[in-house]
């Protein structure tokens, strides 16, 4: 008698546990939806579809004449299929290495002096504005980037060996947290970017809005703030390691809906 | 009832007081009320803007998640399903200076409104509504605001 | 059903041989990755561009594949080795500073302006369920609600709990002595935290009195 | 000067939804810096909506309004093709107004 009661009183606390388990995921996930009207993201994206016409640098010229891999000026639908390769640089070239391409050539802007500026401010914040309307414009889309040419075959797998590539004091790569499905650092899921993670999540949902700075997160700072917490050395803008871990996760994101830009925590 | 217009040229002439003896108002906006965004209760900030003591009410409601991800960014909002109010508030009890946002209604928008605050921490989050009648009622609901991302 | 599956088999092994026809061989694309990554990254602030030179183990774990069980023994038994017991054989700290290092992500990153353990973090709670009352975790570990109860411990200082004792140091000490290609962070030989930090994280997780233990 | 607002304003029957993001800062003054300064409160103080120029909401805000404020309010007798615009100040003063077309 005495032991059922026991018994009973586990299970008890066994359910009051599994149930204030799952009101916390649904208070998140009521929380994020909550926060999905009235996405920041839009400012910037605003931003960025005003720069693209707009007449600026020392060439006094608009970027409506820029190839992001779709023909000239073409915006629509070049967001998902990045990186890819370009035969005038002969480089696999990620959304935003491509707009400062741009930049240089059309406006006449300092490519490695962009390169240089850290994010949010002068004209990186510009690139940042440019490549959320460019993602937004490709709305709803699904990834297909090519993998036709050599050099962007190449790109994935020097990718995958970088997203396996352990280092710096904590043994951390970027699979210690992506490579498996259904973990969370905290109360945040971690996407299995080994794989196609889903239509909106992962590499299909940045740029993102990130509401615990308020800031525009474009993929190159993504990527650059995964791996200050890989406690690794600094990532430079557009380097191949980046853009190879673009290639690999956007290649394995075929099919995948594109909802950039998100907002994020 | 006081005019806004007549609110404003009282507080400009406040202003200018404090200017003259030597207080420079940190506010640009003469009709800002600072002693009640200054306040640390919820009590303490109706009073600031001439209200009474705030009684609970269920004619008056605030929304907002259970638990926030994140403190920098919570939604919330609040609401009265009453006619003749004057204006609405939304305070967080736990943030160092409590009051977030005074809505000054007019019958020309429905008494609801959104907006996003700051959370510092796990708190009671009130809307306030200020009625014609002089009457100031209220209600409270619990925001948890939980450590999100790694920490660093 | 028989041949169609043999005619598919046949089909991948000849677009298999198209492919290593034309792509480069893994090895000469292993040498590309590490160029790749050599030209990627430079130093910042505390995180220097020598924190990719890897070790036998970090090396070893760095693909989608296990390495060999010849190859992971000799990782254990290099990381076992590597391990400090505590000064005195004090084991067990304060859980209450335990706690606070579980909380604290911070460290070694190249916005930390200091290497010194005293100014890192545990980060324990971005990947384990610790004390129940915290309802922000990670799961990437296993839960470690309960950890010195489940293992009958009831008194941290009597010699019959030394085994749980000291597998909980090397563990924390060095997690790879147990596991050759371990999550987690080899927080004792890697100098992010020290001795009495550890202690403290020990008594969270070991002392009867830990709120983890109730 | 300050970016655009985004102001979006949606008839449905009688009631029109406004729906306002705001490019602030919202810097609450109680902040440091990597360098140990404060960093000075900066914040927008006051909001006004007028409806075909007549004033419909004003509103005074503190620094606890998230940065990159978002407001929304539902103006009655609202009907497509007229005009919402939103005015904020900041407490230095700084000003900025945009304007919507109900849809």
């Amino acid at each position: 008698m005495r032991t059922r009661t026991l018994i009973g009183l586990a299970a008890l606390a066994l359910c009051a546990g599994a149930q204030a388990q799952k009101s916390t995921a649904d208070g998140i996930a009521e929380y994020r939806k909550m926060l999905e009207d009235g996405n920041p993201a839009d400012l910037f994206e605003a931003k960025g579809e005003a720069l693209w016409s707009q007449k600026r640098g020392p060439k006094n010229a608009s970027l409506e004449k820029c190839d992001l891999g779709q023909g000239p000026g073409v915006v629509k639908g070049a967001f998902v299929t990045l990186p890819r390769y370009f035969a005038d640089t002969q480089q696999v070239q990620d959304l935003e290495s491509r707009l400062v391409t741009c930049m240089a050539t059309l406006q006449g802007f300092d490519a490695a002096e962009i390169a240089k500026t850290p994010f949010g401010s002068g004209e990186m914040a510009n690139v940042t504005a440019l490549a959320t309307w460019i993602a937004a414009s490709s709305r709803g889309l699904r990834f297909n980037l090519p993998q036709s040419n050599a050099a962007e075959r190449q790109s994935y797998e020097v990718g995958k060996r970088a997203f396996y590539f352990r280092g710096g004091t904590h043994d951390f790569s970027c699979a210690s947290c992506h490579g498996e499905e259904g973990k969370r650092i905290r109360l945040q899921d971690l996407p299995n970017l080994t794989k196609n993670p889903g239509d909106g999540i992962g590499f299909a949902a940045w740029p993102a809005y990130r509401v615990s700075n308020g800031q525009m997160w474009s993929m190159q700072l993504r990527l650059n703030d995964c791996f200050r917490q890989q406690r690794f050395p600094y990532p430079g803008f557009g380097s191949e390691v980046t853009i190879a871990l673009a290639t690999y996760m956007g290649v394995n994101a075929k099919g995948a809906e594109s909802i950039a830009p998100a907002i994020k925590r | 009832m006081q005019t806004r217009r007549e609110m404003l040229s009282r507080s400009v002439t406040v202003a200018g007081l404090l200017a003259a003896a030597g207080f420079l108002p940190t506010s640009a906006l003469a009709a800002w009320p600072q002693a009640a965004f200054d306040a640390k209760s919820l009590a303490d900030a109706v009073k600031a803007l001439g209200g009474s003591a705030p009684v609970e009410s269920k004619d008056v409601s605030i929304t907002g998640p259970d638990i926030a991800e994140n403190g920098a960014v919570v939604p919330v909002g609040c609401a009265t399903t009453l006619p003749g109010v004057k204006r609405l508030l939304l305070l967080v009890e736990k943030n160092p200076n409590v009051l977030a946002a005074v809505f000054n209604v007019t019958d020309a928008i429905e008494p609801n409104l959104s907006t996003r605050t700051k959370m510092g921490q796990s708190s009671n989050v009130y809307a306030v509504a200020m009625m014609g009648d002089g009457k100031v009622l209220y209600a409270a609901k619990e925001i948890k605001v939980t450590l999100g991302g790694c920490g660093g | 059903m028989n041949k169609f599956r043999i005619l598919n088999a046949a089909a991948a092994a000849a677009a298999m041989l198209a492919g290593c026809a034309s792509a480069p061989a893994p090895a000469e694309l292993d040498n590309q990755a590490s160029k790749a990554i050599k030209s990627s990254f430079r130093d910042q602030g505390i995180a220097k561009v020598d924190r990719l030179a890897q070790d036998l183990g970090q090396a070893a774990c760095s693909s989608d594949k296990a390495p060999d069980d010849a190859v992971a023994d000799k990782i254990m038994a290099e990381a076992l080795y590597t391990v400090k017991w505590p000064a005195n054989g004090q084991y067990i700290g304060d859980w209450r500073t335990g706690e606070r290092l579980a909380q604290d992500g911070r460290g070694m990153t190249w916005t930390d302006s200091s290497t010194d353990p005293k100014s890192n973090g545990g980060n324990c709670y971005n990947c384990h369920q610790i004390d129940k009352k915290e309802i922000s975790y990670g799961t990437i570990g296993p839960s470690l609600w309960n950890y010195g109860k489940n293992r009958g411990i009831t008194d941290v200082a009597s010699p019959a709990t030394a085994p749980i004792v000291q597998y909980t140091w090397v563990k924390l000490w060095n997690s790879k002595a147990y596991s050759a290609c371990s999550n987690m962070p080899r927080f004792g030989h890697k100098g992010l935290l020290d001795e009495q930090q550890l202690r403290d994280i020990m008594a969270l997780l070991l002392d009867p009195k830990s709120p983890v233990n109730q | 000067m300050a970016d655009p607002m985004r102001i979006r304003a949606q008839a449905a029957g009688d009631k029109t939804t406004v729906r306002v993001l705001m490019s602030h800062e919202m810097e609450t003054g109680q902040r440091k810096d990597s360098a140990g300064k404060v960093i000075p409160a900066w914040f927008i103080q006051e909001v006004t909506a007028t409806h075909n120029g007549k004033t419909v909401l004003t509103a005074d805000w503190g620094p606890s309004i998230s940065k990159n404020p978002f407001l929304q309010f539902v103006v009655k007798g609202a009907k497509a093709g007229d005009k919402i615009a939103i005015s904020w100040v900041d407490n230095k003063g700084d000003k900025r107004t945009d304007e919507a077309t109900v849809s």
